[in-house]
């Protein structure tokens, strides 16, 4: 059964099935309710599901990431919204010492299936704070998964498989793509989606490898095809999961095409780019007819919303990284 | 003390929680045992032109974002009072934290309106000498300019300016939801455990975006302060005389070195969270009705009317006033320049980084490849 | 209520705070009008056992850090009657969240107190399972734990496990200090607007490491409690008698679904905040010596003694029994294996991860290289 | 004037003379007081400065550090000592939103000269959260400098340098090396003292190059000795600086030597070492006769002190990647 959606209802139906399936599955976030989040992921789930299980909470995000821990601890399935990006930062002392260790600390005996949706990255004209990307904060820290959706179906399917995996999960939402549509096969069971922590080819090419992750796979795709006119052909992968990475579909495509580019939004300097790059080198070293190139935010805060346009990277910057690698 | 006696005010207006009031909804001037004002006729007719000046800027502004001219707007509108008469009771040498909607204190700081402007367009992200102001630039993590107003009152008690009307007090303002927030009540205990000179102002406007104050707390938000060791006290946030009353003395209070206030002006968000805020999705038509009956600035005009403080023309001339403030905010946000191609860049770090001037030489150069490929 | 109440009592003992008192510090019961115990022979004895031994498995605990078998030891030496008092309190469906020195209430439990010794001697972290202990796994981040109690809480409620003398109640235990840390204010918000059945079970000890309690707040901390719109109770916290009944009212209130309370227990940290600390830095004897009168095994001790309830017989079949079972800890802690080689590697993840499983698989080959390089 | 003092006494000192040669240099901290910290590295200092300069806290980092902000709004200095590295995340809202952020955000009308000291990393024994190493979390974040001493020299300086900066900088302090002792020069100028911002080559060599910073610069400075006795030179480079990277020497060393080696007590995956990686190889793609190799912290959570050896990068790991380099 395949369905027209945008990202945000692909987002909301996964949500809704996800409940539907698993009675211990709870909402929280600030107004996830009635208003059914500011992005309207949660809209009408409150209502279905009542305010037992869609939840309201103070606005604490600490307090909601800390108190998730205890209702895990009970047995629940607790699913968190972090309004913005720029808002999960007081709730990092219980995301990497409680949410990420208490598995290990307990030698396994404790199991925090937490998932903690946050929309991120820029590109909506937004106030400071609203357009951050986060991710390598969470990447970098060992004891909590980390991926990325892009488009609807995987929006639709990564959701469900991150409620339903024990481990604690940091859910990247692109929030520019919200809007966007895409078809969504809603039929199948999770079990045979594919898997979670598994990056996808979306393009193939053999040129050169171009890596990314959320709101950057559609520009990553839009270079693939002008770099088509151009009569390069780019393979375009889909990292999808940023913790574990999945580098077995990259390492294999870089060994073909000799070149790789990585794009996201967070800052250059120590971001997913930087351990991608470290990583093929390592393992690609005698194929890379380049270094391993990112086009990336640059290392400043994120600008003011008329500046971001020249912040974030774009088809032509992905291009021109293209064309460095080749003239290397 | 605040409660035994503000009980009894509110024991006159049995609608109305336990708070202190000086004008009732309709125009009634009362009196409160221990709160009062000593205006002259020409500060009372300003804090008239204050209030709907404040509006009717806000209404601009709110206009203006419809117009694609603003990326986002928070408004005001029902927080004059509580905005005008807490602004206007601090002292020059006073120092104000604000949230992102105290449009109406900067104004009565007497500062030129246009300053957050450019934060709410776009084109920078506050960019305002906080100090020059004294006033902070506008916070929008929720909460973290308590602190800072507490670190900068510690500041303030540590450069021995406290102890006489000369001292130094500090207000931060923040909302209802910001309650919850751990910095908040961190701040009360810092507050509170080097007796710092502050004035703690949570404007109650009864929402935090969609939820109602029912999800930060279930005993009215004043009484928070006694736990940590001062007082708290609640005022009627639409009462502009109230208001700047118990503000005035809290800030006094502070500055002679009696340590800090809560004060939980309640009144009530009239408009949206936000101008991408849709509040029919979670508040009824008729609660807002209500809250229209208590009007900041009918109350005022009704008081000042009906003892002939002032009469229609005013009333006209303060509405052109008003307007033609608004038009000339209008055309200057409109002239507010974009950021510069590569100004993202600067002030990254006060000295410098080789890494920042490196890749803003890069995008320099990337983009004068694209100059020249137009020329 | 419990204000006006307990100050009665503390009219009775000029030197004391006001506090909840069933037994002063020469053994003397006194009465409360709110609250008393009514305990057998046999646990009245019970309470002494307990007492005596959880110090002395603590002091062995010490003694050990001292030979070197443990990296480091939090002693509860001064705080038994609040751990014993409390953790009696709990009833079996209960469920405990601590911080690292809740080895006495660990006790109560009914847990073998060999349980926590692999944290402190370094082989594991912990490493128990809190769920079918009904007891955490302590908590080093201070204040972590309340908000992890407070949403178990909300959990039980969710499941409809209050209202009756079989509900649930959760307890959560923390210092003096802790109460500074946001997550401890959040916790209080959250309990308080989710009604949550818990109980805040705050030792103040007086010290949070060097700093005294005026470090975090200029009044009584039990008064926290009611600006989050909750009652706050202090008690005599190395009375045992008094500390059991406060807490076990306040656990059967919350299981009734009547919310939750906030819990002081006033004691002191009659040793180092760690093995670690040297307290001589930061404070005077004669302020250790006036508490060593206060001792709560002591008076208990006498009172029991004085009641003809205990002999000489029964004290020294204690120490006797006590000794014993630090023996048998101290056997055991020095054969407490030492992690596997690569065994840091196991439990990161539920689910495994393909990364940890290469780098362990790296770790063991690097390993096996010197094996052979040895053979 | 040289003496010979502990990396801990060294630093003690240079926080006395900053506080001496500016009256709005302040402290501020948990138990940093009577107690001179749970290190002693503000011993004595409170006596001669009093309560005023030398504050103990109340126990919450993120008043801390959001206190600091106002208190650098008012014109003061303020130098925060975090207990333990572990325990920095409650404050990290207010260092990557607020001292992060501020002089941006105020088109650099404010500056915010505020330090904040990190003691760091593991090998003491410690039970869990007191053996943390952060950096990345600060380096990947725009707006802040970040720092990492490894010697008592290096300590007395760098700390005066950073205090005396008007940038917002992380210090992170090896902790296990507080006891170790060095020659200290304590004549001279903060202005001729070796720049804050710049790595140092330790040993000159030809055939590898060995990067480290804090705690792991004397691992290092062992691996280049036994690496000699072997006939390999190993050129050992201490970073000092980490965000901004100075990586002039570190490139014209990797040129010549055709190898490096990062080596960090941090976790591998994005690291320290990824970053370096990805420069280095950028830079010097035809001087590499091997990828940049990796000796880091596995990525798990920080083990069981009775585990650490197991996890702690030590000379013999770092010995095996030079030789994998060679290898390669
Ligand atoms: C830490 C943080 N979390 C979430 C948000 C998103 N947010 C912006 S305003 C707001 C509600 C604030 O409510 P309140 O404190 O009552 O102030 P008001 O807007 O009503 O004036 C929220 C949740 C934020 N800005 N910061
Ligand atoms: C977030 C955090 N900051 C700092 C520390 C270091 N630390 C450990 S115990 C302690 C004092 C705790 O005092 P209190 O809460 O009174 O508990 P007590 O040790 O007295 O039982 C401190 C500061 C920590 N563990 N966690
Ligand atoms: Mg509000
Ligand atoms: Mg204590």
């Amino acid at each position: 059964m395949s369905e027209t959606l945008t990202l945000g209802k692909a987002l909301n139906l996964g949500l809704r099935r996800a409940m539907e399936d698993d009675s211990k599955v709870i909402l929280m976030g600030e107004d996830i309710g009635k208003l059914g989040g500011v992005f309207r992921i949660t809209d009408g789930l409150q209502k279905d599901f009542g305010d037992e299980r869609v939840i309201d909470t103070p606005l604490a995000e600490s307090g909601i990431v800390g108190t998730a821990v205890g209702l895990a601890l009970r047995g629940y399935r607790p699913v968190i919204e972090i309004q913005f990006d720029g808002f999960v930062y007081p709730a990092y002392d219980q995301i990497v010492c409680q949410v990420a260790k208490m598995h290990y600390r307990s030698r396994g005996k404790v199991k925090l299936p937490i998932v903690i949706r946050i929309p991120f990255g820029g590109g909506i004209g937004a106030v400071e704070h609203h357009s951050e990307s986060p991710e390598a904060y969470f990447a970098h820290t060992a004891g909590l998964k980390v991926v990325a959706c892009s488009n609807p179906s995987d929006a639709y399917w990564m959701i469900q498989q991150a409620i339903a995996s024990d481990d604690p999960i940091v859910f990247f939402e692109p929030k520019r793509r919200y809007w966007e549509k895409g078809e969504v096969d809603t039929s199948g069971s999770l079990e045979s989606a594919f898997p979670l922590h598994s990056s996808k080819v979306l393009t193939s090419g053999t040129d050169a490898t171009v890596l990314a992750y959320g709101p950057m796979v559609r520009v990553a795709l839009d270079a693939a095809t002008a770099a088509a006119e151009d009569g390069r052909k780019l393979e375009v992968i889909d990292l999808r999961t940023l913790s574990p990475l999945d580098m077995g579909a990259v390492f294999d495509s870089v060994r073909k095409t000799g070149r790789a580019i990585v794009v996201h939004e967070a800052p250059h300097n120590l971001g997913m780019g930087a351990e991608l790059a470290a990583r093929i080198t390592e393992e690609c070293f005698y194929s890379l007819e380049a270094p391993v190139l990112r086009v990336a935010g640059y290392d400043i805060p994120y600008p003011a919303a008329r500046a971001e346009e020249e912040y974030l990277p774009d088809l032509d910057r992905v291009l021109d990284a293209v064309d460095r690698s080749f003239g290397w | 003390m605040t409660r035994a006696s503000s009980k009894r005010a509110a024991a006159a207006q049995a609608a109305e929680p336990d708070f202190v009031q000086l004008l009732t909804p309709d125009g009634q001037r009362v009196t409160h045992p221990e709160y009062s004002v000593d205006f002259s006729d020409e500060e009372l007719r300003g804090l008239y032109r204050d209030l709907v000046t404040v509006r009717k800027l806000d209404a601009e502004a709110t206009a203006l974002q419809r117009q694609g001219e603003l990326g986002i707007w928070a408004s005001l509108l029902g927080q004059e009072a509580a905005q005008v008469g807490s602004g206007r009771a601090l002292r020059e040498q006073d120092m104000a934290f604000p949230t992102y909607r105290e449009h109406g204190v900067l104004y009565c700081r007497g500062i030129d309106p246009i300053m957050p402007l450019g934060l709410f367009r776009g084109v920078d992200q506050g960019g305002w000498d906080p100090i020059a102001n004294k006033f902070g630039i506008y916070t929008i993590v929720i909460g973290a300019q308590t602190l800072h107003a507490t670190g900068y009152a510690m500041g303030v008690a540590k450069d021995g300016k406290v102890g006489g009307d000369e001292g130094e007090s500090v207000i931060a303002y923040f909302g209802d939801g910001a309650t919850s927030q751990g910095d908040v009540n961190e701040a009360f205990i810092f507050a509170s455990v080097y007796n710092a000179p502050i004035v703690f102002f949570c404007q109650n406007n009864q929402y935090a975006i969609s939820e109602p104050l029912t999800r930060q707390t279930r005993v009215p938000l004043y009484q928070r302060a006694s736990g940590f060791g001062f007082p708290g006290i609640r005022v009627d946030g639409n009462d502009v005389l109230a208001t700047f009353a118990v503000t005035r003395a809290a800030l006094d209070n502070a500055r002679h070195g009696n340590g800090p206030t809560l004060i939980e002006a309640y009144t009530y968000r009239m408009g949206a969270h936000t101008t991408s805020d849709d509040p029919t999705r979670y508040r009824v038509a008729s609660e807002v009705e209500e809250w229209q009956a208590k009007d900041p600035i009918l109350r005022l005009r009704k008081y000042l009317e009906s003892t002939g403080l002032i009469d229609e023309a005013f009333v006209t001339e303060v509405d052109a006033y008003a307007r033609e403030e608004a038009v000339k905010l209008r055309e200057r946000v409109l002239t507010l320049p974009d950021p510069e191609p590569g100004e993202m860049f600067k002030h990254v770090y006060p000295n410098g980084s080789p890494e920042v001037d490196q890749q803003a030489a890069e995008f320099a150069a990337y983009h004068a490849s694209f100059e020249g490929a137009h020329s």
